[in-house]
């Protein structure tokens, strides 16, 4: 069994009460797949994961790339710095 | 044509002198301060959270590109993460550049795309 | 909404602080610097003849014309006559405005009519 | 006899080589008449006051506007400020 731990900031960590969420699974992900897995797991969060987007490794990432359990994954919601 | 990132805990302070880079004929410099006032309410300040290794890396990212772009001389970025009272500066950027037109777009450039994004929210106090 | 002008004897000093006008959200800084290089050829400086009352007049038109059509806080000008040396200051525009676009769009403006309608001019020395 | 006095700057004085021109008239002029008026006295100065424009009173005028002999008069050409 693998796992993917998503980061969470902002308000979508404020919704779910936690910094981070966890996705267990048979195989590695593409992004678009483990977004649809972290709604599943967390259904609150589907707006949150609608209008944002998964970081791999500190980066935005396109939505059939493939992604390595071990990476440090984040889910970034609409931003609000400056 | 170099390219600063810092982030700092807290409001920024006054901005430090910083000579003009040799050629520029033109310094542009944003303060965004925090308003007293959010959708209406009063509040004391501005907590701002940064996923922060990612933020560094997105606002240098963001300003190399506009650095290139736009053929500038210089960008200094500065963000504040935690907590900003009223009044004070939660992000500063200052560019040089030979003349001021293309300054002022990448000016206005960088702000649209640090909204965009660079991983840092804020929640007002 | 208070519009400034100043004209000042030579180069301009650092800018004093200035505390940002109440319910601002964006202050920006332009600093007009004088170039080592004019048409190719190196020079010491640059030297600025102003027809002194009337480009106060028109310094302060254009001010207060921006200031009222983008809902303004707080204009500042300062524009030297005389000698300038190379990398010395010749020109600041401070402007705060509740959010940075208006404010940004002011001094794009500002600095296009500035090089049109302000009687001062330059000699390369 | 009226005379209007109108006051050089920059490259339009250097090139004359004095900070003002006057000129001698019998009746008010308009500004576009006066701009005539000076071309016609100082035909060096013709490219200047094409592209220059009289300030009255250190203020812009229509070109259409009758100006005082006794009014503040400038010429000013293209300036260069910033």
């Amino acid at each position: 069994m693998l796992q993917y731990t998503i980061l969470l900031f902002g308000p979508a960590s404020a919704l779910i009460g936690a910094d981070r969420v966890v996705v267990q699974c048979s195989r590695s992900y593409t992004c678009d797949e483990l977004k649809a897995q972290i709604v599943k797991a967390n259904p609150s969060l589907e707006t949150h994961l609608q209008v944002g987007r998964l970081a791999v490794n500190q980066g935005f990432v396109a939505g059939d790339a493939s992604i390595e359990p071990d990476a440090e994954i984040a889910l970034i919601t609409m931003v609000s710095g400056g | 044509m170099s390219v600063q990132v810092r982030l700092t805990d807290g409001p920024l302070s006054e901005m430090v002198d910083m000579p003009t880079t040799h050629g520029s004929g033109a310094r542009i410099v944003f303060d965004g301060i925090v308003r007293p006032m959010e959708d209406g309410a009063t509040i004391e300040g501005l907590d701002y959270e940064a996923y922060r290794p990612m933020a560094e890396q997105q606002l240098a990212i963001i300003g190399n590109d506009l650095v290139e772009k736009h053929g500038l001389l210089m960008m200094d970025i500065e963000h504040s993460y935690g907590f900003v009272p009223n009044f004070a500066c939660s992000f500063r950027l200052v560019i040089d550049s030979k003349h001021r037109k293309e300054g002022l777009k990448a000016m206005d450039e960088f702000i649209d795309r640090l909204k965009v994004d660079v991983p840092i929210w804020k929640r007002a106090q």
